[in-house]
């Protein structure tokens, strides 16, 4: 099943940000987003994510099927890394944390607090919580930041290894991360000042 | 739903965790009051009852600000969200690992601080019993208070302010059937209101909660 | 003019004073705010017209 | 033709700006009236002597609290239910106003309780409901300046509007209970006797009654007026922003 | 330094600043008090100088979590301790933008509620009097403890639990005179003492605040 | 006057992550920090702005000449841009905060409440921080985190103008910022684990 965004408009603050968006995102395939900070990147993967409502537009094949990684990773400081990964193992109803922790090297840190990591292992730590939800739509918002070249590798691959298995990705980034994908730049699509439609400030114009 | 709960009863007992502190802000609240209104044991004896509930009510009440605000600023509320987990659920779970970290451990303790507030001795079980009907409704509203307040920075006054004012029947019911213990009188009216409340929050107020979580997030 | 108050004088023009003192208060910050809105709009309305 | 086209604001700023005039003078001249009136057209109490004047002030004021917050309670189901913005704001608008007529019920009650009863305050189940209500409405306003969004700030109020009623409700119920409990029934006989008003008392009152009544409606559709014209503000500057 | 005061007073009136919340707070827990020790003029006029001081404390250390733990999280501590501006000069002034938002509100709202603890009419000057002494040393002991928890998440309930013990004496002494007052006694022992605790807590604790700051950090 | 580190050791949670370093920067000169994640960069450029002590070693001409922006960027999000760049204006004794302004292009953006700003507009604001302190010595931990390339451009900029003012600059990095300077990578400095001398467990071992 793939994800598909027909003519979304989205809005943050009481401002549509993104108009006319459509895209569509197969089983198996990667797309990156690309666009100038404050371009709404956040804002769309939020919305996609269930986060926020859109203004208007169609999201299909994204109920329950997303994992989502904002700039917060959901990782608790006064948790083990192993101990993080396993509950969120079990929210998401698996239990399996060998491969996320092999994935992103994380076995030396193991029983480390992941208070205690660098800014870069905290991040690895996000990252390898999106391999234990098991979902297939994988929606990330600039997932290398932090992280060392050795570290976008890991990325890369446990990308690649997630859309051979049949997953997809979506995945907002300002630097280049070496995954061969579709790129869409959101730019053209920036909404219109004088159109709001749709906008909840729509009423006061 | 069992790993949330489980989680969240592993977190408070870490350090940091702020297990105990509500109990001891208790303790220590009951200690300062002899100190402020004067060490007489008559009076003092005259309003323990109130003074317990009501020192067990403003434990409860500090401790809520960690109950959502930490899952909010980490992300997790957010990871949740987009779970395969009825946010209703959550949310209650959550209460009830709050009441069981801190409800429970003040119930349990109030007796002893009913000796340092020379309690009368026909007053214990009913302060017990009343605690232990109350304060299970004193964290599901408290959940909806916190969920009312997540966006906000340290909107921990701010919840307190929003949540006193729906404390106000729990209190009066609560403290009216030990105070009526105390006193030997029959207690059976306010505690069956007490329940009464407490049922009713527990049914409904996790919707309330979830429903802002969803605006509050967004 | 004004009426015998009787014993209760002081109670009677307390009261009065102070509502008035509160409704006033609240009529005037109403207006202020109402003043500072409307300028403010006005501005912002004139500088949208220049830009287009 | 709905009166839900006047949920527009812009068409509910061109309504309200037509009647606001003739609403603000007819409410001045019946507070004024009725003020004028009970202070110097009626005789004093035969019990209560001169201080029988202060119901002018109390009574409207108490009645215009309790609405107000009526008021904002159907503002919010209408936002929840049908998401016009003119009703979350106007409940936002409505809020200080019935903050005030609170306080303002809360001393001139107090002041009248220190001649009949010999105390400021007492913890009466009337009183202490009113009490209450004021909490509610403090909350319920620091709310709403605590949420940035505007429009996160009218769901989350509303339900705290919700909420807070049955909660109000409850409070009400138990508060009654809680001062039976101890003393059998109090001391202290709030506004018996004067249920049935003379008509020397009543007319007036009934003036400062209507009065207060249209000068709340007066006051919530201007401060309305002045929250649509900030939001209006907030939004070009937002466009303008964006278009820079 | 001025910058600073300027700051924290201005973004304590901006939304979620929390301005008046320790107000709001000290109103709603002064009217619990009756909720749960019932409603007799004469049992609260006896304990009311008490309730108000115990109330304005707990006010006054609510609020103290706002204090440094909303400029640690952000960063600005890091960047203030960089600065080239005496970290004890920041702790103070930071501890006077506190009683000013929070302390003083309170001195001034005292009286209203003494009202409404039917407090006896010779008690509300003393009350007043004893607040204004008192309150100051409530923010710089209070920003001593804030320094304290500076590094820890939502440690709100172990800064009041910290916080607690240091502010008996203030509370004993304060509590004295204006139950003093209110009874009709001379009450220029507790006040004198009140008044060398303030001075002497100004003087010396914005050092220890700084230094304990100093360590959190690192 | 140079910055000058001979011979530092430091430790973070008790362990020694770096010892044995020494470097000098000079005035004019940018150094650039290197190390994959954990290496001990945070903890050496918290060691050098003075936010934690050394183990051993000297630190000459770091007193009050340090700018140090770390991962939080001291920015009130109920404050807007304007008000947030005066305070620290007038906290370093200074009043302009134009030419920061225009360095970040930040003049569109002056009323916003910074809360409101995106993740780049508000790192953006963070750096243009820098410019109103009026220190020399610049000490930057991951600077260019979620900044587009547009917005690098203007932070390299800005290195530039200030080492020409006879600034500098240490900044640690994962990512090229397109600045001429020094590289030291620290990985050959990590120190023994079982060398343990100075940490705060020592006594223990
Ligand atoms: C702080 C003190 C007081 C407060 C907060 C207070 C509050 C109220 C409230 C809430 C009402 C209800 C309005 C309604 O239900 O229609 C009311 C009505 C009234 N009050 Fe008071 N009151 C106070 C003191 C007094 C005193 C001292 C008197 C006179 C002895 C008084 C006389 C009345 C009267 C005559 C009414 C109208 C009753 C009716 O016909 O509904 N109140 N007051
Ligand atoms: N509280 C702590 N207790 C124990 N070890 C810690 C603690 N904090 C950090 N460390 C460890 O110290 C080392 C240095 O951390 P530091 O944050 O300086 O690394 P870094 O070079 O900045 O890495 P990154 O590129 O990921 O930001 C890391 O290996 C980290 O795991
Ligand atoms: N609360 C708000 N009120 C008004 N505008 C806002 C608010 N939050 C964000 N914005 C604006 O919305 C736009 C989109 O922000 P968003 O965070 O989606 O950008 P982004 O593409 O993720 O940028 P970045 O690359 O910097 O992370 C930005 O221009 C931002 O300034
Ligand atoms: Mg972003
Ligand atoms: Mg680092």
């Amino acid at each position: 099943m793939s994800l598909t965004v027909r003519d979304l408009t989205i809005a943050r603050g009481g401002v549509p940000v993104v108009a006319g968006l459509s895209f569509m995102l197969e089983e198996g395939q990667a797309l990156i987003l690309r666009g100038p900070n404050g371009s709404g990147k956040t804002t769309l993967l939020r919305t996609i994510a269930g986060l926020q409502p859109a203004l208007s537009g169609q999201i299909a094949g994204a109920d329950d099927r997303i994992a989502y990684a904002g700039h917060a990773d959901g990782i608790k400081a006064m948790l083990s890394v192993r101990e993080n990964l396993q509950f969120w193992a079990r929210i998401f109803g698996g239990t399996q944390i060998d491969a996320a922790l092999d994935a992103y090297a994380l076995h030396p840190l193991i029983d480390r607090l992941a208070g205690t990591l660098s800014a870069g292992q905290q991040r690895r730590l996000g990252l390898a919580r999106l391999l234990v939800t098991a979902c297939p739509v994988w929606v990330l918002d600039e997932p290398t930041v932090s992280l060392d070249t050795q570290a976008v590798t890991m990325f890369a691959d446990a990308v690649r290894v997630h859309l051979a298995n049949g997953g997809s990705a979506l995945i907002a980034t300002h630097i280049d991360l070496g995954i061969e994908a579709e790129v869409l730049v959101i730019t053209p699509f920036r909404a219109d000042p004088t159109d709001r439609a749709g906008a909840s400030d729509e009423a006061f114009l | 739903m069992i790993a949330l709960l489980r989680r969240d009863l592993q977190l408070s007992f870490r350090a940091g965790g702020g297990f105990g502190l509500g109990l001891a802000f208790f303790l220590i609240v009951t200690t300062l009051v002899p100190f402020s209104v004067g060490p007489e044991a008559a009076l003092l004896g005259v309003i323990a009852p109130g003074v317990l509930w009501l020192g067990a009510l403003l434990a409860c009440l500090l401790s809520l600000d960690r109950l959502l605000a930490l899952d909010y600023e980490d992300g997790t509320l957010d990871l949740l969200l987009t779970a395969p987990l009825p946010l209703e659920a959550a949310v209650s779970i959550k209460a009830l690992a709050h009441w069981l970290t801190t409800g429970l451990p003040l119930v349990l303790a109030a007796p002893v601080l009913g000796v340092l507030m020379s309690l009368p001795p026909t007053g214990y079980l009913w302060l017990v019993i009343s605690l232990a009907l109350g304060t299970p409704a004193l964290s599901v509203i408290g959940t909806f208070g916190a969920a009312l307040t997540v966006g906000i920075k340290r909107g921990g006054l701010l919840l307190s302010l929003l949540v006193l004012p729906l404390y106000v029947p729990t209190l009066i019911f609560g403290a009216e059937a030990a105070r009526r213990g105390a006193a030997g009188l029959d207690t059976s009216t306010p505690l069956l209101m007490l329940a009464g409340i407490t049922l009713g929050t527990i049914a409904l107020m996790p919707f309330a909660s979830a429903a802002v979580l969803r605006m509050g997030l967004r | 003019m004004i009426p015998d108050l009787g014993k209760y004088a002081v109670e009677v023009l307390s009261a009065y004073a102070a509502s008035l003192a509160l409704l006033g208060g609240l009529i005037y910050l109403t207006l202020r705010r109402g003043r500072a809105a409307r300028a403010e709009l006005r501005d912002i309305e004139k500088e949208v017209g220049k830009n287009g | 033709m709905s009166i839900w086209q006047y949920a527009n604001p812009v068409k509910f700023l061109t309504l309200s700006e037509k009647v606001q005039p003739i609403l603000w003078v007819v409410a001045t001249v019946c507070v004024v009236t009725g003020l004028l009136w009970g202070f110097f057209g009626t005789p004093d109490d035969f019990r209560q002597g001169s201080t029988v004047k202060i119901i002018y002030l109390h009574v409207p004021t108490a009645l215009m609290a309790i609405n107000a917050w009526f008021m904002m309670l159907v503002a919010s189901l209408i936002w929840l239910i049908r998401r016009h913005h003119v009703s979350a704001l106007a409940a936002k608008a409505a809020a200080p106003v019935g903050l005030v007529m609170t306080l303002i019920a809360l001393v001139t009650g107090a002041i009248w309780g220190q001649p009949m009863w010999g105390t400021w305050w007492a913890w009466d189940p009337r009183l202490t409901s009113f009490l209450i209500l004021f909490i509610f409405y403090l909350g319920y306003i620091a709310l709403w300046e605590a949420v940035e969004d505007p429009d996160t700030a009218a769901d989350l109020t509303s339900v705290l509007c919700l909420v807070g009623s049955v909660f109000a409700v409850l409070s009400r119920y138990a508060v009654q209970f809680w001062n039976q409990g101890l003393h059998q029934g109090t001391s202290i006989p709030v506004a018996t006797g004067e249920r049935t008003v003379s008509d020397v008392f009543w007319y007036p009152l009934l003036t400062s009654m209507i009065g207060f009544g249209l000068l709340f409606l007066a006051l919530v559709l201007y401060r309305t007026g002045t929250e649509i014209r900030l939001r209006r503000a907030q939004a070009l500057r937002n466009r303008m922003e964006r278009r820079l």
